[in-house]
């Protein structure tokens, strides 16, 4: 009985899977004029892996860390920086030019994302010592803090021939296929699930549920918190790497706070404590950004236009429907629990009793 | 709306603009002048047949990451060119997703380099930040200012690039930059950096800024006691610096503009403004987007023009393809309001002269016009 | 009894001006059911925090099997205002996190229950066994769960320990009677289970030394009773040391080997349970005047 | 009067609270025993309205409370000293006491001076902030704070737990005497035997039924109670 | 650097912190009591500013301040309201979260309704009058925010340290539950936190923006923040907390910017505020939380 069930899950997951990548084949194969999807579904799965990652810290560890602008930049320039080409290097850093020790450095994509990665987990280590000790509210103004100041240092002039300063970075090399950063995304969700299926991955939540009482359990709270920061950290290095190749184009501006702020949103809207959600919610707000865009659009219904409709309405909207999710569904898409197909199935079942039982009480009325 | 699938007689013409954000305010001023040109002239003729021209407005939202998305949602919408935008920062981004689709795309005010460097499919009818910069700094130097002060926002491409290329030719003409402060984007007190400029005692201070930070600046300024003449780029060609800075204290402050409202020697600026203006006033809600009155901004005329530039290239490419239509924009010859507007190898327009405006009685009003080599 | 397990010496812990303990000492034989009782506020659960590491003491020693495990002397600010006695005696500074104690096989529970309650009681217990985990972060992240190689005549070493926990686990639990709630939630739990469940979960750090405070709080005397059979059983089936506070006399009358009783911080009488209960400091601060049986 | 009838309180789809029915008489001592998780608190916290019933009836003296915000039921005379002792924990032992009586205007200091007669070690830490009390002296403060308010119901929510016996004796000793002093008192108690000796009526709660009522003494004769509740 | 200069950047100094000290005892209020960061709070003041720009283009300005006061603490009763009072009961988090999500649209319903071209800001004549004593020059305004920055809280520390409505905040922001038990109304006592929070943001947001001028639909953001900041340097909850952080971060600031570090002035409050939290966490005026294991 139970392994029934199991293979029908293993099956259902492979046909799910198969579904998917059949339909990014279709879209690989006409990139041209599903240029536009294919935008919305890379852009959804790198900020599918920050949301994971951010999740870990704020949902599996319950260390409220908002430094996720400030990790992605790290990731993001450092990648940005070795791997735009050498010879347009004189034109990127055409107003103070770029420091001659640099200058010839250049890495192939991933190796170059993989130091990002492991730079910003560097940094996250360094600043782990002193604002990990705090607690919640400050953890979250200390790291938010601490993205600011990556900001500030990045446009510094000082850094001028190095960061480009003011003037952002472009020509970075595109992607030349929608699996490339989708393949990636995956990786790094799949690893981040790992660690948190394992040993270590417990000791994580034992600290979100009770820090004293996970101490009293022998785990190392310093030692274990500064582990998923640095790997969260990691993580949502890469993901700065994967969006500055998906930008093209990146500078300091990019990364404000905002964008931590919409990380958020997505994890909390998914469901804090669950990776499925944060993906769900990945694709969900990205999408319906976009989506939302006739609402930008004049509307003329008979002839009459409606005079909501223009530019701006569409983050109106958006923001009121972010808010009715908070407060209606607190616990966000998923709640804490993960996808299953059983859940799906119980889900699909439920519908027709829900109807069922409307009728009977209907039929109690009338009787 | 873009919501109309592209029939047969339909051309799309993109405007990629932030309608929201830091850059809202310009974006808007500059979509209005698409959506006038776009009424002037709504049909082009291409080979033998009429097509009907929509504009599909998008909202880069003034943000890098949005930008590109945007820029896909137009190459999805299947627009066949694209006009914009406001900000050189989400041109540059969006750049490489119209070279990629082969849309021709033809700036309207991003003045900065890199957004046509190296990129085969963007034009920009507007003149270039090293070109304004020194075109500023000979100004200064012609009037007989000796000192000047530069102000710039860190972080930002466009005011970094001028304050940099105006120090670099004014110094070179022989001036002194007595100094050079820096402020952060969304910063709203420049009383500390002013005390420190007005220590400095310049006659001239150099302060290219979004539309949002002039006014504070020329403000906090007059408050403090400077009475230094205040100098800006082409985004200082705008009224609302005026209203909001108030019109005594803006009285005297100079810019370089691609466009003047009442320069009566060209008969097509004359019939643009006039045009323009009653079209402003028949809705309140354009006014509004204007900045709440019906002074002509110059990103409006230029984004007019460019709007033009793009309907002669379709008639006269006599084709929709965009390697067809990037051929022909290439060798643009074209008079508008603003000018005659043809391009270089690089894309940009090729512009020697800069107007020089300047605020009297609370008005824009021309001053003279500025060449390159134009110096005492 | 045979050798002392755990050794406290004049330790003393001040919070700013109050003196919570003053120089307590007191040992615990290995094998022995050791009670710490007294008044309100007398400063037991504060001397549990200073074996445990919680709290840093002032002044003393603890030593744990032999070896120092804590040891202060008033430094720093506290120099001038150290209020307790044995001042100068101990130059020695030890301090341990408190998952460094639990490490050298010291475990406990807390007064108000501090389970991981939105997690079931299963991984209340399989997280207790963390600090074993022997493999890094890397190989346990790719092999812990990677029930695929399972096949294979020898399993990854991150595979084989997982499947070690969660087996011990299951026993562990199944041991103290837990089996039937081994997937609830622990925070769904009957309070009596819960409080079962927070010694099981220490047990599975494998302790030699367990602390208990005041496992019996909240519980009727018919709960009561059951927990002292469950105390005195795993404390023969772990071979445990367990050292409790308790307010129930019932309880600690029935199980202990020895008593303490504190006020104010400092020791008032150590003996068997007849002999603390005729005490008479110990009825006049503690017990009361009238017959203590009929209270519980 | 304080009269329930038909209470029932759900959390989620938990049953905490099935249709139970008990009076509170004016000047009485009325107890709740049962174990742990029985419903007891939940009745207690529904009762001051901090927990919304699903269906029931709150009266007291006439009036319903069922529905009313727990300001309002304060006002009308109830209090609650809560399970787990909640003092302000920031607040020094004297700032908890006048908290107690929020809704008193009169002067404070001479039952301030009662209370510290009734607890003398809250007088000696009056300037302490209460989260550094240990238990037991939380508890004190907990009762205290309570009785500042006057109240007309005085409901106690295991004040008993975690003392030493000699405390829970004086916590009984007080209770009595407040009672006396006219206050009517709902108690719930693990400790049986003490709350049955004190009450004068009692009911005996299990998985959020009433199962059982009496006298404290006929129920302390009970043998079915004495073998569930006090361990004989 | 000269004299003057030095007392010229004193007075935008102060004036500036003074305005900051205003805003940072909303958010340490709201703080205080619900243990949340009001991330609207830079918006709500931001919203001030539109309404003093509306009222003023019909009243003068006597009678524009008080309907701009009014606005402002309505504002913020609703959002309290609408979206926080529901989740009461629900993790801080997600209260947290609502209050960005609260701030995100009032950023784009300001967009939205003002565009997101900048606005002037009406100016009050009387407090535009300028002083200049030698070559330091200053408008009235640049001296009234610290006089009345002070007088304002000391006015607030009576009432909460003086009076029942004080006493119930208090208790309300340690143990919500309890404090009903009291008799204390939750409700009632959060609106009445707001509505002094959102007052003081109104005042402040007038002073502040006579001095600068100008409101777009993102001119609350980045003060707020540093206000916040502002009020965790000063220790959380306490009043006189948040105003010396505010004067503090306005004073570094202006000094910062002078010495020619722009760079770093807004970075500057954020390592001031980790440089704190490292050697003072609870802030200058914080008090310790009391948990006991
Ligand atoms: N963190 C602290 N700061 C200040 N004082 C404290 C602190 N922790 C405990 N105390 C004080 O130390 C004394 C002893 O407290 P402790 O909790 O050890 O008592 P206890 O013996 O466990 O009492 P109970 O049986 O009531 O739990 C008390 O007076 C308490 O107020
Ligand atoms: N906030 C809550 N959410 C969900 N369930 C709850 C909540 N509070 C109590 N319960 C459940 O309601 C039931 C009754 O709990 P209650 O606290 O009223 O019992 P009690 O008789 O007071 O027990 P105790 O002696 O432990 O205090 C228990 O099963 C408990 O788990
Ligand atoms: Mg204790
Ligand atoms: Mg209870």
């Amino acid at each position: 009985m139970k392994k029934d069930i199991k293979k029908r899950n293993t099956i259902l997951t492979i046909i799910l899977i198969g579904i998917i990548f059949a339909y990014m084949l279709i879209l690989q194969l006409n990139s041209a004029s599903h240029s536009y999807a294919i935008s919305i579904i890379e852009r959804s799965a790198i900020y599918a892996v920050v949301a994971v990652a951010m999740n870990m810290l704020t949902g599996f560890t319950g260390l409220f860390s908002l430094g996720q602008a400030g990790f992605m930049a790290i990731g993001a320039y450092v990648t940005a920086i070795l791997i735009i080409p050498v010879e347009s290097r004189p034109t990127v850093y055409y107003v103070n030019g770029i420091a001659p020790w640099l200058a010839n450095v250049s890495l192939p994509w991933w190796l170059a994302m993989l130091l990002g990665g492991l730079i910003a987990a560097g940094f996250a280590a360094l600043i782990g010592f002193p604002v990990l000790r705090l607690k919640s509210d400050y953890l979250a103004i200390a790291t938010l803090g601490f993205a600011e100041i990556i900001r500030a240092v990045i446009a510094a002039p000082g850094l001028n021939q190095i960061t480009n300063g003011s003037y952002g970075l472009n020509t970075i090399p595109g992607y030349h296929s929608i699996f490339t950063p989708v393949i990636v995304s995956i990786i790094c969700i799949a690893l981040m699930v790992m660690l948190l299926r394992s040993s270590y991955g417990r000791a994580f939540t034992a600290i979100r549920e009770d820090e004293v009482a996970a101490e009293a359990m022998g785990i190392n709270l310093f030692k274990t918190k500064e582990l998923a920061f640095i790997i969260s950290s990691f993580f949502t290095g890469i993901a700065g790497g994967l969006l500055a190749i998906y930008m093209r184009s990146i500078d300091a501006k990019t990364f404000q706070v905002t964008l931590t702020y919409t990380i958020l949103l997505i994890v909390v809207l998914g469901g804090l404590g669950s990776v499925t959600g944060s993906v769900i919610g990945a694709f969900l707000v990205m999408g319906g950004q976009e989506w939302l865009r006739f609402f930008d659009e004049p509307l003329t219904i008979g002839g009459v236009s409606i005079p909501l409709f223009r530019a701006g309405f569409r983050m109106v909207i958006f923001s009121i429907l972010l808010m009715v999710v908070v407060l209606f569904w607190r616990k966000g898409l998923m709640g804490g629990r993960e996808f299953s197909w059983q859940g799906l199935i119980n889900l699909f079942r439920r519908i027709p009793q829900l109807f069922r039982k409307k009728k009977s009480g209907e039929g109690a009325k009338n009787e | 709306g873009s919501s109309s699938s592209g029939s047969s007689d339909t051309i799309k013409i993109g405007v990629f603009e932030p309608q929201t954000g830091e850059n809202g305010g310009g974006g808007i001023q500059e979509l209005q002048g698409a959506r006038y040109a776009n009424e002037l002239r709504p049909t082009v003729k291409v080979g033998d047949k009429e097509y009907k021209i929509v504009l599909d407005e998008v909202d880069n939202k003034s943000d890098k990451t949005e930008a590109v998305t945007a820029a896909q949602k137009l190459v999805a919408d299947g627009v066949k060119a694209v006009i914009g935008t406001y900000g050189s920062g989400c041109a540059i981004a969006a750049a490489p997703t119209f070279e990629d689709a082969k849309i021709p795309a033809v700036g309207v005010s991003c003045t900065n380099p890199q957004v046509t460097q190296g990129n085969t499919y963007y034009f920009r009818v507007c003149f270039l930040d090293p070109f304004q910069g020194t075109v500023m700094a000979n100004y200064a130097w012609n009037e007989g200012y000796k000192s000047a002060a530069v102000i710039s926002q860190l972080g930002d491409d466009y005011s970094s690039g001028l304050a940099s290329y105006f120090s670099d030719a004014f110094t070179k003409l022989g001036g002194t930059v007595v100094d050079n402060e820096q402020f952060q984007t969304n910063q709203s007190d420049f009383k500390a950096i002013l005390t420190n400029v007005k220590n400095g005692n310049p006659d001239f201070i150099f302060a290219p800024s979004s539309i949002t930070t002039a006014p504070l600046i020329i403000k906090q300024a007059r408050e403090l006691g400077i009475k230094a003449v205040f100098g800006g780029g082409d985004t200082w060609y705008n009224t609302t610096i005026i209203d909001n800075a108030s019109a005594a204290y803006c009285e005297g402050m100079v810019c370089s503009t691609f466009f003047d409202e009442a320069d009566t020697s060209n008969d097509k600026t004359v019939e643009f403004v006039k045009g323009y203006k009653e079209w402003l006033n028949k809705d309140q809600t354009r006014v509004k987007n204007n900045g709440g009155n019906d002074a002509v901004v110059g990103n409006t005329a230029l984004c007019y023009d460019t709007y033009n530039v793009i309907c002669d290239a379709l008639e006269s490419a006599g084709s929709t393809d965009g390697a067809t239509l990037r051929e022909t924009l290439a060798k643009t010859n074209y008079t508008g309001c603003t000018g005659s507007i043809s391009f270089d190898d690089n894309g940009d327009a090729n512009r020697d002269s800069a107007y020089i405006d300047t605020v009297k009685d609370g008005a824009f009003s021309f001053l003279k016009i500025v060449k390159v080599g134009d110096t005492k | 009894m045979s050798e002392d397990i755990l050794r406290m010496e004049n330790i003393t812990m001040q919070f700013g001006g109050v003196v919570a303990v003053d120089s307590l000492s007191l040992h615990v034989g290995e094998g022995e059911i050791v009670a710490l009782i007294g008044p309100n506020g007398a400063g037991k659960t504060t001397a549990f925090n200073c074996i445990t590491g919680v709290y840093e003491p002032t002044n003393g020693r603890v030593e744990f099997n032999g070896q120092t495990m804590v040891a202060n002397c008033p430094h720093g600010k506290m120099k001038k205002t150290y209020a307790g006695s044995h001042a100068g005696e101990y130059t020695e500074i030890v301090s341990r996190t408190p998952d460094k104690i639990t490490a050298l096989g010291v475990a406990r529970t807390f007064q108000n229950i501090r389970l991981f309650s939105s997690l079931t009681a299963f991984e209340n217990v399989l997280i207790a066994q963390h600090m074993h985990v022997k493999t890094n972060f890397l190989s346990e992240s790719f092999f812990a769960n990677a029930a695929f190689l399972d096949k294979m005549k020898t399993k990854p070493k991150a595979r084989q320990e997982e499947l070690d926990m969660r087996e011990r686990a299951h026993e562990l639990l199944r041991e103290v009677g837990l089996s039937d709630v081994e997937n609830e939630e622990a925070g769904n739990l009957p309070y009596g289970i819960q409080r079962r469940l927070e010694i099981a979960r220490a047990l599975a750090t494998n302790p030699r030394l367990l602390l208990l405070d005041e496992p019996a709080a909240g519980m009727n005397p018919q709960e009561t009773a059951e927990l002292s059979a469950f105390i005195v059983e795993i404390k023969k089936r772990y071979k445990l040391t367990v050292f409790m506070i308790e307010h129930h006399m019932d309880l600690v009358m029935k199980i202990s080997d020895r008593i303490y009783c504190i006020d104010f911080g400092k020791m008032i009488a150590e003996g068997n349970p007849k002999e603390i209960s005729s005490n008479p400091k110990v009825i006049e601060a503690y017990l009361g005047e009238a017959d203590h049986a009929e209270n519980n | 009067m304080l009269k329930i009838t038909d209470l029932c309180v759900n959390y989620g789809g938990i049953e905490a609270v099935r249709n139970i029915s008990f009076e509170v008489p004016d000047g009485k001592i009325v107890t709740l025993i049962g174990a742990n998780g029985a419903g007891k608190s939940t009745t207690l916290r529904t009762i001051i309205g901090l927990v919304k019933a699903k269906e029931g009836s709150i009266n007291l003296d006439g009036e319903e409370l069922l529905g009313r915000s727990t300001t309002v039921i304060v006002s009308k005379g109830i209090t609650l000293s809560p399970e787990g002792r909640h003092m302000f924990p920031d607040m020094t032992v004297l700032e908890n006491l006048k908290i107690g009586a929020y809704l008193r205007t009169d002067d404070l200091n001479e039952d301030i001076e009662r209370m510290y007669e009734l607890f003398p070690i809250l007088k000696s830490r009056k300037w302490q902030a209460a989260g550094t009390l240990s238990g037991g002296e939380q508890q004190m403060l907990a009762v205290a704070r309570a009785l500042m308010c006057h109240p007309k119901i005085l409901m106690m929510d295991e004040p008993s737990l975690g003392l030493a016996p000699k405390i829970v004796r004086q916590i009984f000793e007080i209770i009595k005497k407040i009672n006396e002093q006219g206050t009517t008192i709902l108690l719930n108690e693990q400790n049986a035997n003490m709350a049955l000796q004190a009450a004068d009526y009692a009911y005996v709660m299990e998985t959020g039924r009433i199962t059982m009522s009496g006298t404290g003494k006929e129920l302390l004769r009970d043998s079915s109670v004495k073998k569930a509740y006090l361990g004989l | 650097m000269n004299g003057s200069v030095i007392l010229q950047q004193f007075l935008t100094g102060i004036s500036l912190g003074g305005a900051y000290a205003l805003i940072a005892i909303g958010y340490t209020m709201v703080y205080g009591i619900l243990r949340m960061i009001n991330f609207a709070h830079g918006d709500i003041f931001m919203m001030a500013g539109y309404f003093m720009i509306f009222s003023m283009a019909v009243f003068p300005w006597y009678v524009s301040i008080p309907v701009t006061l009014a606005g402002t603490v309505l504002l913020g009763v609703v959002i309290e309201r609408v979206a926080y009072r529901p989740l009461r009961t629900a993790p801080r988090m997600s209260v947290m979260i609502s209050a960005i999500g609260v701030s995100y649209l009032l950023q784009n319903l300001a967009t939205y309704i003002f565009t997101a071209i900048p606005m002037a800001y009406p100016s009050i004549p009387f407090l535009k009058q300028i002083f200049q004593f030698g070559s330091v020059s200053a408008s009235l305004v640049t001296l009234v925010t610290p006089v009345l920055t002070i007088v304002l809280v000391i006015a607030l520390m009576q009432i909460i340290n003086h009076t029942k409505a004080g006493m119930a905040m208090r208790a309300v922001s340690k143990d919500m539950e309890t404090a009903q038990i009291m008799g204390i109304s939750v409700d009632k006592t959060i609106t009445y936190t707001f509505i002094i929070g959102c007052l003081l943001a109104g005042v402040g947001s007038i002073l502040y923006f006579t001095d600068r001028m100008t409101v777009y639909p993102y001119s609350g953001s980045l003060p707020g923040l540093k206000c916040f900041v502002a009020a965790v340097i000063g220790g959380i909850g306490s009043i006189p907390g948040a105003v010396v952080g505010g004067f503090l971060i306005g004073i570094s600031e202006t000094v910062l910017v002078s010495l020619g570090y722009s760079t770093f002035s807004d970075a500057f409050t954020f390592i001031l505020l980790i440089v704190f939290l490292l050697f003072r966490p609870t802030g200058i005026f914080g008090e310790k939380a009391t948990e006991k294991v």
